[in-house]
């Protein structure tokens, strides 16, 4: 039902192409983990995953059929910016949710409803530790803060397919520990499949079921952007590549290797 | 390029008890950036009132010079002349119909205003919000409001007229037509320039085009439609007063035109006046109730 | 046009139609119009122009506006039109004034600011005729009446052709010169009421009330009685003027207070050698239709049975 | 609610080669969400068509109606009557004059045009970025603006005669009078919108007030500038019409007033249209300019 | 020179008290890494050591004396978000910051010195891995690359004191490496003081020279905003602490453990 399966995607922006040759076939339940360098196009291909933009060529399959080339209340995102609505308090934002999946013609809810509604928002307030700034508009809550509400908003809306952009970078590491508990959580009690895109090869292990990098493997020194990437390394964890630092060391040791205008040799901190 | 002497905000007191907002310690007399410097209250009031004084001199100052050449010139009346004038139109009731002339125009050509701007405002929110929102609608009416926009109302004024008589529909519709393509536009504008993150996200929530509307765009619109509003209402007096020259009994408009042709500026100048502090009024009204409406859009602290 | 209960009269503020606010006002229409059957609503149009543009566009039943403009409008507009009272000519009303010029002549090279294609630029017409000058001796340029006594004030301007009450206005400046009025064309530029022809053919009665309205007023201003001097102050006000203002424009019209005097006028030899003057003026400034290839396209008839113009045709009756 | 067969996007051939932007395998046939269902070239030409089609049908029957009971109507003349009436103008020089009416009106109106919105755009551009970002004018001038902002021009035009007589200079000042200040209050608007963060950033970068202006304000501001003119055109065309209405002696607003003396729509509606097609045009030049001077706030896909 | 002294510092946004009590001294040529829980204030001591805010109470010196109150070439900043100009391409954002500099009437520099100012910024957009995104406006930027840029900007700057808000979050591990060598190498070669804002324990450990904790000591249950953060820990590294485990755990440990609504013991991932 929540099955993935991209097959010769490619996506190009005028004459930049940014991705080529994806495939991957996802099952329900798993957790994606997108690891790669800065600017390979990652987010991109969480955008085309959200509908939100169309491959210029390809087939994308979410689910039964293809992909409806709009967002939908099936897939749920956490940007990279973390995007909340400006005009509503924390606490509004979760109340949101409840009121758009009602779908009633004054889009929101009334009576029992609003207060389950609002004790479930207040249950995940609480969560994400921003139980203290219920009602603060957006503005007033620091970047960290903004994210949570962002991510606590996003799972609220319970998708069938979660997609998250560097959800966790804004955050420190207590409160990230938490957030990984709370989506570790929320995925084993709703059997969901995730993708994330994460920068932080740890938390890649940590969480997820397979490890993607996404790499260029062609390249014109002339024209970096004649070719795109595309998917080098998957890896399937199970308890044992979980925990192998071989497996990390390696990952880690492919990411950022490929930068078109690459000068030097780096290795990952 | 400064005014000097304005930058004075350094000037606290170093008394500030704990948990004041303001520095324990004398600040620094740092000449700050001109877009850093900011105006106290008082300094506001005092630049603010500079332009209108120094209007305020040069009108006397014209106006004694020409009374002094021709004592019943009636371009530029003394104030005596004018405020007698004013009085009488405000207080002492009209010979033929007994009515207090300043007021039965002030109450008609309000009424007139607040229907065609309320019209008008009604058509930017839903048309703007349409076309912005919704392809296909955009697809459909932007060609034709860019090019109503720009149609002239006046040139069309005998056809409006036959069109739909001389009473009030006729200046409400005026005066609806001259604002409200503008204001379409605007807000057209605005609801395009919404992010797309923002409105990708709210579909991920289940949005559907309706609730979209009513909790997305609607709520992140209304600080521009007032601001829409407020821009609007300056045209709108002018349609008005277009309007009521046309066919009317009574209205501001109506009363100015009628004296046009004698030059009784002791009329024209209180009226336009008054017409000034109404609209100035209506104005802060606004602003009031865009910060009722939208906190989120006018935060404590301002740049 | 089936016969109607309820009629529409428009007029706009001058001094030879006062009288129409006046009957409105006092209920001497609804008086005569209930006499005779019918409603007759009477509407003011601050804007003369558009006054008679609604009544051209079928708007109203009647209209007030002078023979020129009732030839030109709604007779060049198809809309056959009768002009079922001559309340008055302009005798003295409309003037030509010079800015520091005393002489007629000294007009010649100068820009003159006027209602272009109104009763002022006929008047203009004449008045250069008197001096043997044309058109192209000065430069027309169209000037707003409601803007001519400011015009005026700007050391643009060193000449204007305007009507009352603007001319008082005008002339009572230090500068002002009158030079030519519209009392040396006397019966020319005539005030009318002018009724929708079938309207009027259909429904005697409206033509009756109208009338019958009219000259109660005519004779109550000429009577020497408080409700006359009442009647005149308040046409005054309406005016935008005082009891004075407005006896000193009544000077300068001719008013037919007595409809016999109007009947006179109307089957004197005069009137059709006038009209011939202004749709000649018309045609020669291409205002008699667009498509109008001769002087003769807009057919008159007059009190006599005589026609003018194309008998086929004929769109304005008097 | 959405014209069936609109959705018609989905049938794109499948035949799309390598590298094509198309893809590959022919889209599903869903029914997108209304504010997603794009529209496609021919849609939106056929779409936009729409309202222009059904206005002039309206016209035609209503014109034809008209006619049928009299065939000298002039308030709705027949498309043919228009046509020659214009094409008279456009061709046929002017008995008196020996000009040709049409381009002579049209010349002297956009050099008018031109002058008063250029003049207006100026002030717009100096003053809004001024008040906008410099607290200390924004304390000395925006009270000012607000104020002048609801003062109808019309009203005070004899005053504005006087001081600047009946000439070109008079009608250049009515429009830029006209439409300035509701430009200098948007301008305004938007620079105090900017991002306070870039704001910071420039100055820990060392601009200074004036540089800032030249390379952060100036280039952010100016597609917003653009629409602003886009959107002041219209009001500047009625003020246009309304000052060649008070004095002068050729211009497309003293036209359309003077045949509005014997209501000669058959030259008024072409003039309308006329000016609807200046403006259009003028509006559509606007967009490339904003696009070539802006590329960056127009990007190559739009939401 | 660049001197910071920070004394009795006090920030309050309306009721709500975000930073009180905070005192710290850095030497020119320091680097001070903050770390701390997320919306405990440490965005705001950067904007107010900026100069962008205001503190409410206490003292804040800068160089010689009392902080200028509005940003100045003297302080660089990169934002949380990233700020770059958008109405600019990469290329043009670098050479702003010497047009910029110059001060000159145009706001732009011509000849030579254009020509030197392009060779730098060329130079700079190859170290930070953008040289063929040279002609790119930042909306066509994925984020890791307008991080990148901001970062670029405001090292071209040169300023005597760096403020850097988690500068690296949304770096994938190779490239955040290279900028981690960048800004060492600029900081010993211009001997600027750093103040930089991370989440990353490891990171404030291998960059700063000094590393300090933003917490919360007072706690009042009923009203969480009533209280605000302060520096609870203060941590000069030398070679030698800088490589102690023991120090790091400690460090990690501390941060996200006073959350105002604090539900359950965390550990750093
Ligand atoms: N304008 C404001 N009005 C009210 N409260 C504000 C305002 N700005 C910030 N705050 C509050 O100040 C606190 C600190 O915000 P700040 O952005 O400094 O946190 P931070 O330490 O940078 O967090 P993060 O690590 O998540 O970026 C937050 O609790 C926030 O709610
Ligand atoms: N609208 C656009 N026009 C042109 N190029 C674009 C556009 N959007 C993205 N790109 C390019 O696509 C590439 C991939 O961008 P994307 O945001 O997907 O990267 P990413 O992998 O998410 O990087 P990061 O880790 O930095 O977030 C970038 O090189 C970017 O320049
Ligand atoms: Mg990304
Ligand atoms: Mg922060």
């Amino acid at each position: 039902m929540s099955r993935i399966v991209v097959h010769g995607l490619e996506k190009t922006y005028g004459d930049a192409r940014v991705l080529e040759r994806v495939n991957v076939t996802a099952e329900a339940g798993e957790f994606l983990s997108l690891v790669g360098a800065s600017g390979c196009g990652k987010s991109t291909f969480l955008r085309i995953l959200l509908g939100q933009e169309q491959q210029s060529s390809g087939v994308v399959i979410v689910g039964d059929g293809p992909i409806v080339p709009e967002p939908t209340p099936q897939r749920g995102i956490v940007f990279q910016r973390y995007s909340v609505f400006p005009h509503l308090t924390a606490m509004q934002n979760l109340l949101l949710v409840e009121d758009f999946r009602s779908g009633g013609p004054f889009g929101r809810v009334f009576g029992a409803r609003r207060r389950n509604a609002r004790q479930e928002a207040e249950a995940m307030l609480a969560r994400v530790g921003l139980a203290h700034a219920r009602d603060l508009y957006p503005a007033s809550l620091s970047g960290g803060m903004q994210q949570r509400l962002a991510i606590a908003q996003t799972l609220l809306g319970r998708p069938q397919i979660l997609l998250l952009d560097e959800p966790f970078g804004a955050l420190d590491p207590g409160i990230r520990a938490e957030m990984h508990d709370l989506l570790t959580e929320l995925w084993t009690e709703h059997g969901m499949t995730v993708v994330m895109v994460t920068h932080d090869i740890g938390e890649a292990f940590k969480l997820g079921t397979r490890v993607l990098v996404f790499d260029k493997v062609r390249h014109d020194p002339q024209f970096p952007s004649a070719y795109g990437a595309t998917i080098t390394y998957d890896l399937r964890l199970d308890r044992k590549t979980r925990a192998s630092s071989h497996h990390l060391a390696k990952v880690a040791a492919m990411v950022g290797t490929t930068r078109p205008d690459k000068t030097m040799a780096t290795t990952a901190s | 390029m400064l005014a000097r002497g304005m930058g004075a905000r350094d000037e606290v007191s170093d008394t500030g008890g704990e948990g004041t907002m303001r520095p324990s310690l004398p600040r620094p007399r740092v000449r700050l950036r001109m877009i850093n410097a900011k105006v106290s209250r008082g300094g506001a009031l005092f630049l603010g009132g500079l332009p209108f004084l120094f209007v305020a001199i040069a009108y006397l100052f014209a106006s004694a010079q020409r009374l002094a050449v021709n004592p019943s010139d009636k371009l530029l009346p003394s104030p005596p002349q004018m405020w007698s004038a004013f009085l009488d139109l405000a207080t002492v009731p009209d010979k033929r119909s007994g009515d207090l002339i300043l007021w039965v125009d002030t109450y008609a050509s309000l009424l007139r205003l607040l229907a065609g701007v309320g019209v008008a405002t009604f058509a930017a929110l839903s048309l703007g919000i349409a076309i912005g929102f919704i392809p296909r609608v955009r697809a459909f009416l932007l060609p034709f409001v860019t090019v109503v926009c720009v149609i002239p109302p006046l040139a069309l004024l005998p056809i409006l007229f036959i069109a739909l008589g001389l009473g009030e529909t006729a200046k409400i519709t005026l005066i609806a037509l001259g604002v409200a393509p503008v204001m379409v536009r605007d807000i057209a504008n605005r609801v395009m320039e919404l992010p797309a993150e923002l409105v990708a996200k709210a579909q991920t929530l289940g949005g559907n085009s309706w609730t979209m509307i009513l909790r997305l765009v609607l709520p992140q619109i209304m600080p521009r439609l007032i601001t829409c509003v407020r821009l609007a209402l300056g045209p709108a007096w002018l349609f008005l007063i277009a309007a009521e020259a046309i066919a009317s009994t009574e209205g501001l408009g109506y009363r100015i035109f009628l004296v046009r042709r004698y030059l009784s500026m002791d009329v024209i100048l209180p009226y336009v006046a008054w017409i000034t502090l109404l609209a100035v009024i209506t104005d802060w009204l606004l602003v009031r109730l865009s910060r009722a409406i939208s906190p989120w859009a006018h935060p404590l602290e301002a740049r | 046009a089936a016969p109607k209960k309820d009629f529409k009269i428009c007029w706009s503020i001058y001094v030879g139609w006062m009288p129409w606010g006046y009957l409105s006002d006092s209920g001497i229409m609804k008086k005569w119009a209930e006499k005779n059957g019918i409603n007759v609503e009477i509407t003011r149009i601050n804007d003369y122009v558009e006054s008679i543009n609604q009544y051209t566009a079928g708007g109203f039943d009647g209209c007030s506006m002078t023979n020129m403009d009732a030839l030109s409008i709604p007779a060049g507009g198809g809309v056959d039109t009768t002009a079922l009272i001559i309340g008055d000519f302009s005798n003295g009303n409309d003037a030509v004034i010079l800015k520091d010029k005393a002489a007629l002549a000294d007009i010649a090279g100068q820009k003159v600011n006027l209602v272009e294609l109104s009763v002022s630029h006929y008047l203009l017409a004449r008045a250069l005729d008197t001096v043997k000058l044309a058109e192209k001796d000065i430069t027309v340029v169209n000037t707003s009446d409601a803007d001519m006594v400011a015009a005026y004030g700007t050391s643009d301007v060193t000449s204007v052709v305007t009507w009352n009450p603007l001319v008082s206005e005008i002339v009572a400046m230090p500068s002002a010169h009158k030079v030519f009025d519209s009392a040396q064309i006397p019966g020319e530029i005539i005030d009318l009421m002018v009724v929708n022809t079938e309207t009027l053919k259909d429904n005697p009665a409206l033509g009756k009330a109208l009338v019958g309205a009219w000259y109660e007023v005519m004779e109550l201003m000429t009577s020497d009685t408080p409700e006359g001097k009442a009647a005149k102050e308040e046409m005054a006000k309406a005016s935008g003027t005082d009891l004075a203002g407005f006896d000193a424009q009544l000077a300068s019209t001719a008013m037919f207070f007595d409809p016999a005097k109007a009947v006179e006028f109307t089957n004197g030899t005069e009137l059709p050698k006038t009209m011939d003057l202004v749709r000649n003026f018309l045609f020669s400034h291409g205002i008699l239709g667009t498509n109008a290839t001769s002087v003769d396209v807009v057919g008159m008839s007059f009190a006599d049975g005589s026609t003018l113009g194309d008998a086929n045709n004929v769109k304005l009756r008097f």
